[in-house]
């Protein structure tokens, strides 16, 4: 795709710091906390970049990535998938999460413990597209059911209410969102991890084309001084949440149990995989995404899995 | 006998700059079939008099009794022709015309256009059935308001100056039919004029009311024979009446007889 | 004392040269120039793509758009056209049913104006996408809840616009209705209404239009079907084209209910020249 | 010496249901310091006339001349009364009176504030500078309009009506008025009325307009000396021209003069 | 011909029933019933959230919100209320502005309205999360793109308002205007702009209150602070009451604002009675 934007448009030089900015999820949030971590003790600066986070929608910041307003954003491999498939010379340069966030939960009562148990239930979704269509897809197939087999209902961003309150049997939502707050109002849940099933690349770092050939340094720090940071919240737990709870007070107060909840359920989504080298994914698994995504309609057409990321910035400590 | 009684009406107003007398208490009777005319200087409380008898405004004491029955709400019986001319712009003639008859019948029927269609022939507007207000001139809006009230066939007509914008002619033409009518149908008519003439043409009694706060402070007799005539205005006692009446319009309430007859007597209008 | 010659000026016999200028701009201004800004428009969205070299997933050329447009109307387009504007009319219907009566109430009583208008502010400011567990837990997912919210949306509009018709009617008129004895239905369908037509009809552009807006902030809430599903449709594939299809879907929906009001206003206020 | 010069000037309406034709051509000329007064017919097209005068509608053919230039748009030494009465409703009395000079002089002088005062005096408004029109009478209101127009000062005075819903006396007291305003201040005055009395009392010419459509059938001269005082009504000369205007009002455009002096020639107004 | 008793009925001199009923309903049906009412919606909210035994995640109770809103307000809550006022007030002093210049010329112009009408329409009826990429680049993800949004939003009713009004001015006023020889200028402000007052007032009290859904709309797009950048965190932080605290600010300004606009309509439209 041709782009003709100013190079780095938005980075400036300040005292020899580039300022850097990264499109992160919606909101401030505990689970953003490795980046906060960074900040605060300076991970970032140390490789001489001035980290701006800008919250916004995950697909909105690809488009920017992808015209390189932005040069870097958090989003997962599947968005990767999507965007390549629609001609985005977006790149996953890091792996964040290493297991894919997004479960279909419902009440114990309910007993829905396997995709098995799924046949006939009404299944609330946000819509027929992003990371809980995937992870829905995905658990389906792991028991061969398809769409059919089961009674969709979209109901937008009220996974939690909706399953409380008995709309549906069960819902699909982010491990660390729905289940958390069911939970915590002493609602036992139970939940089904697409990860199980399928492995799909999660969230990572995400930046284009043009800034992995004409910055690789700059890709490099950034990925660099993520991984630190990554590394330091697992190894600081407390330490990072307070750090966190500085960045969002909101989190604190009477809402601490509640994000320390989602702060320790995250923490074992960032925690690599047996055997995984921190921060790289594997190509395997993003010719499996691929395929699994093309199977189940989101993309028409086959996209090259090794135009899709790459592990060269990843440095084993 | 009386078909309207007024016993005591007065009337304030206080949303002005300064609370406004209107009216002092007044009190009369007007028989059936009979014609009153009302005069009286500009501002003396002539239009809030008939609007509280037409049950428009409420009076601030006093009692009023239509037919017999107590009287304070606006009752179909009675015909009103306002002082502004007030039709509906979005209506045309023809359908301005009928709004009585719609809002009384619920249905128009054939013979109400015909007769709509008649009373805007007597009033020269045959053409303009179809026109809108605002395709008209002042006096021909004014004669579709006449027509409008007369369609109501009402028993007591109030009307408030509603030959002002006719010229002498129409105006001459439409008194002998307004007379006519009121003959025919025993029609009984309160009516405010600024012009003398008119009053003694027209009227049985006229009521003088005074300057601001009106006061009822004469009710000449006119003792003219019916049916009237155009030729009676050069009569001696069509004169005399005329010359009568304009001394009261010219009094102060606490006037004095003798300084008033020397007076010009001629009538400008 | 003055000196006159009469040969100066003259005006000339019909068509004299303003009047058949006129005649002219109001002709042929309104049904050329009305395509030609279109074209126009087209022309700078196509210019701008092309500038600014977009890449299609940014703003796609209207080329593209078009070419998108054709494969979904072969489609499923049709489908999620007709979902959306049933949500519409549904929602216009009990929205400006309701904005009509209460606007005739709220316009001839003050006192229940100033007692019933915080309400009708709260429901206007409350952001739907925050209370909309509650909707979806009281309204379902379903149809009702995307008729409730484009009924809130477009009955804020035509309630103002009727409480101010309400209170511009001439005094005069509805002193001869009084002396006329007209019923409260007669008060109303024969003066209050007409005599408001102007400000109503003002109204309902407004209503028509955010009706559009309404029935896409309730599909945004979670639907399987309509222009605001398509939208996120094409937000969470990355198809910006699908979602420029939409749009302008919606813009054409919104234009047509516009012009009706437009219609009807030339019917119904043709008396105001 | 003409101030206003009008040469063929017509006028069709093709708004309404049919196309009218409001105004044959009609050619004249008002000297400076001139009464004319124009009479006609309902609808024969008065108002119109004065409403091309004062250049807000185009006449079809023709052309006009003010004080020696052409003339086609409002001017502002050309004051106009128009026949409905059309004051602003948020603004106080006194604060219409003073619109002229907002919008000529665009600052409002204590001078100016002075002078509306007396206008409104001198109208029998003094207590209600600060009431708003409509808690005024239809005949406080036309004087409020009155005042507004002289307190332009204007060198020519189109007036349609000013007098209609104003009481005899309050109507002798401002043609008087008006007189005395007009003699002072050299103003040149056409002016459309209904009362033929008024008409002779006040005019140098009186113009005579034909029913629809409306033609210039005559030009009567008022040979009364000035000034004028209201005993001169009373005099043979004044009846002799009023009626002889009358004779002219009931003419159809095709007359004949034999039959018509046969008709009766009381004016009742 | 009729008998007359002339004791059946007669008016009693003021205070007369009636009037005295009257004078007591305007006076204190709105002083008290307001707070009635108001201490009603709050007792039927908390009935419900018992009754239906509703989590706090879902709908938190009165007395939650109230504590909530007590610890907030000792924070950083009337930071983010003031960004917000900050979009609301540039948002709406843009808005207006182009709608009143624009209604003006529309007024003035049908067939301008007629060549330009579609564009509006569709600058409002396009969601403008939809958008939102095209809006990043070319307006940034600061303070301009909410300001923008909000100003959108609000333009609309006071424009469709404001030509209205212009339509209805009396057009004996306006022939005494020209025979006056009023500049444009003076038309506007001494007859054009009085005249539609009671239109425009309308359409202000929509576009303030749209301007609060402006500001939130703008900064859902993406923000750092602001009345629905705290929505948004509640929903990230999972504090449901941290969600209503801020729809309620939200509510009390769009009160607020409404409340000014009714002042203003006391203020200027009392000749109207
Ligand atoms: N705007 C208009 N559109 C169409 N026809 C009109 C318009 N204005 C006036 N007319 C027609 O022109 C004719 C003359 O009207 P005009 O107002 O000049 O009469 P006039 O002599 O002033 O009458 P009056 O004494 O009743 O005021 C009438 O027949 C009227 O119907
Ligand atoms: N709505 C009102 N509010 C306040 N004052 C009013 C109202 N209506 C009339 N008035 C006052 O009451 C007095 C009488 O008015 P009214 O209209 O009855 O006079 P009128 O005799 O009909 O005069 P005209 O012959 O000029 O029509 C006037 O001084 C007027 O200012
Ligand atoms: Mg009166
Ligand atoms: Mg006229």
């Amino acid at each position: 795709a041709p782009i003709s934007t100013p190079r780095i448009s938005n980075a400036t030089q300040t005292f020899g710091r580039e300022t850097v900015r990264l499109g992160a999820g919606f909101i401030p949030n505990v689970q953003f906390a490795p980046i906060y971590v960074g900040l605060e003790k300076g991970f970032f600066q140390e490789e001489g970049i001035e980290l701006e986070l800008s919250y916004g929608f995950e697909n909105d910041y690809l488009k920017l990535v992808g015209v390189d307003e932005y040069q870097f954003m958090l989003g997962s491999g599947d968005q990767v998938v999507l965007g390549r498939a629609q001609g985005l010379p977006v790149r996953y340069v890091l792996n964040w999460y290493t297991r894919f966030p997004v479960v279909i939960f419902s009440k114990a009562e309910r007993n829905i413990t396997t995709p098995a148990d799924l046949a006939g239930k009404t299944i609330g979704i946000p819509g027929a597209f992003g990371a809980s269509y995937v992870a829905l897809r995905g658990i389906l197939e792991a028991a061969n059911l398809t769409e059919q087999d089961v009674r969709l209902e979209s109901i937008g961003f009220t996974q939690a209410a909706a399953v409380s309150e008995d709309r549906v049997d069960a819902a699909v939502d982010y491990a660390v969102n729905g289940p958390v707050v069911l939970r915590l109002a002493g609602v036992p849940v139970n939940e089904i991890a697409l990860d199980d099933y399928l492995v799909i690349p999660s969230n990572g770092l995400v930046t284009n084309e043009r800034t992995i050939a004409e910055r690789p340094d700059l890709v490099q720090k950034m990925v660099r001084a993520l991984q630190r940071s990554i590394a330091y919240t697992l190894a600081n737990p407390d330490e990072a949440f307070a750090i966190a709870l500085k960045v969002v007070p909101e989190a604190g107060g009477e809402n601490e149990a509640a994000n320390r909840a989602v702060f320790d359920a995250s923490l074992s989504f960032w925690t690599p995989k047996p055997g995984q080298t921190p921060g790289a994914t594997d190509l395997a698994d993003w010719q499996a995404t691929v395929e699994f995504m093309q199977r189940i309609g989101l993309i028409d057409a086959a996209v090259d899995a090794e135009s899709l990321f790459t592990n060269q910035f990843i440095t084993e400590e | 006998m009386a078909v309207f009684v007024a016993e005591q009406i007065s009337k304030r107003f206080v949303d002005g700059p300064r609370p406004l007398q209107a009216l002092l208490p007044v009190s009369f009777e007007v028989e059936a079939g009979e014609i009153v005319c009302l005069v009286g200087p500009s501002g003396s409380g002539k239009s809030t008099l008939l609007r509280i008898m037409g049950g428009l405004i409420e009076p601030d004491s006093g009692a009023m009794w239509f037919e017999g029955e107590p009287h304070r709400a606006p009752n179909t019986a009675i015909g009103f022709v306002f002082q502004k001319t007030n039709l509906m712009p979005w209506r045309t003639v023809l359908q301005n015309v009928l709004l009585p008859i719609e809002i009384q019948h619920k249905k128009v029927t054939e013979a109400d256009r015909a007769h709509a269609e008649a009373l805007l022939a007597t009033m020269g507007l045959k053409e303009f059935e179809h026109a809108y207000p605002r395709q008209l001139s002042g006096g021909m809006n004014q004669r579709v308001v006449l027509a409008r009230t007369l369609m109501q066939r009402p028993r007591l007509l109030l009307m408030d100056e509603p030959f002002g914008q006719l010229d002498a002619l129409t105006r001459e033409r439409l008194n002998l039919e307004l007379l006519r009518l009121q003959a025919a149908q025993k029609i009984t008519i309160f009516m405010v004029t600024h012009s003398i003439p008119e009053a003694v043409l027209l009227a049985d009694r006229i009521f003088v009311l005074s300057e601001r706060p009106g006061r009822l402070i004469a009710q000449v007799a006119v003792s003219l024979p019916r049916p009237r005539t155009l030729a009676m205005m050069s009569t001696p006692a069509f004169g005399e009446i005329a010359m009568q009446v304009r001394r009261w319009i010219g009094e102060t309430p606490d006037f004095d007889e003798a300084t008033q007859s020397s007076r010009a007597v001629e009538t400008l209008d | 004392m003055f000196e006159v010659s009469k040969d100066e000026i003259r005006y000339r016999p019909r068509p004299s040269p303003l009047p058949a200028w006129r005649a002219w701009s109001s002709r042929y201004h309104t049904y050329l120039l009305a395509p030609l800004t279109l074209i126009g428009m087209v022309a700078l969205w196509a210019w701008l793509v092309e500038w600014r070299a977009y890449p299609p997933f940014i703003l796609p050329s209207p080329a593209l758009v078009w070419r998108k447009f054709l494969s979904m109307a072969a489609g499923s387009l049709w489908l999620h056209v007709g979902v959306t504007l049933l949500e519409i009319a549904l929602g216009l219907a009990i929205g400006l049913s309701a904005a009509f009566v209460l606007g005739y109430l709220l316009g001839k009583h003050r006192s229940l104006e100033r007692i019933a208008a915080p309400y009708i502010v709260a429901s206007q400011s409350i952001p739907v996408v925050a209370i909309a567990p509650l909707i979806v837990i009281w309204m379902g997912s379903g149809l009702v809840s995307k008729v409730a919210v484009t009924a809130l949306i477009t009955f804020f509009p035509t309630l103002v616009a009727t409480i101010v018709g309400v209170r511009s009617v001439d005094p005069d008129l509805r002193d001869l209705m009084r002396s006329l004895r007209a019923t409260r239905g007669q008060m109303f369908w024969k003066l209050e209404l007409p005599a408001a037509l102007p400000m109503i009809l003002g109204g309902l552009k407004l209503s028509a239009t955010l009706a559009v807006v309404g029935a896409v902030v309730g599909e945004f809430m979670g639907a399987t079907a309509g222009l605001g599903y398509l939208i996120n449709l094409g937000r969470g594939v990355l198809d910006t084209p699908m979602i420029f299809v939409a749009i302008f879907m919606l813009v054409l929906i919104a234009q047509a209910l516009y012009l009706a009001v437009l219609l009807l206003e030339a019917r119904l206020l043709h008396w105001q020249r």
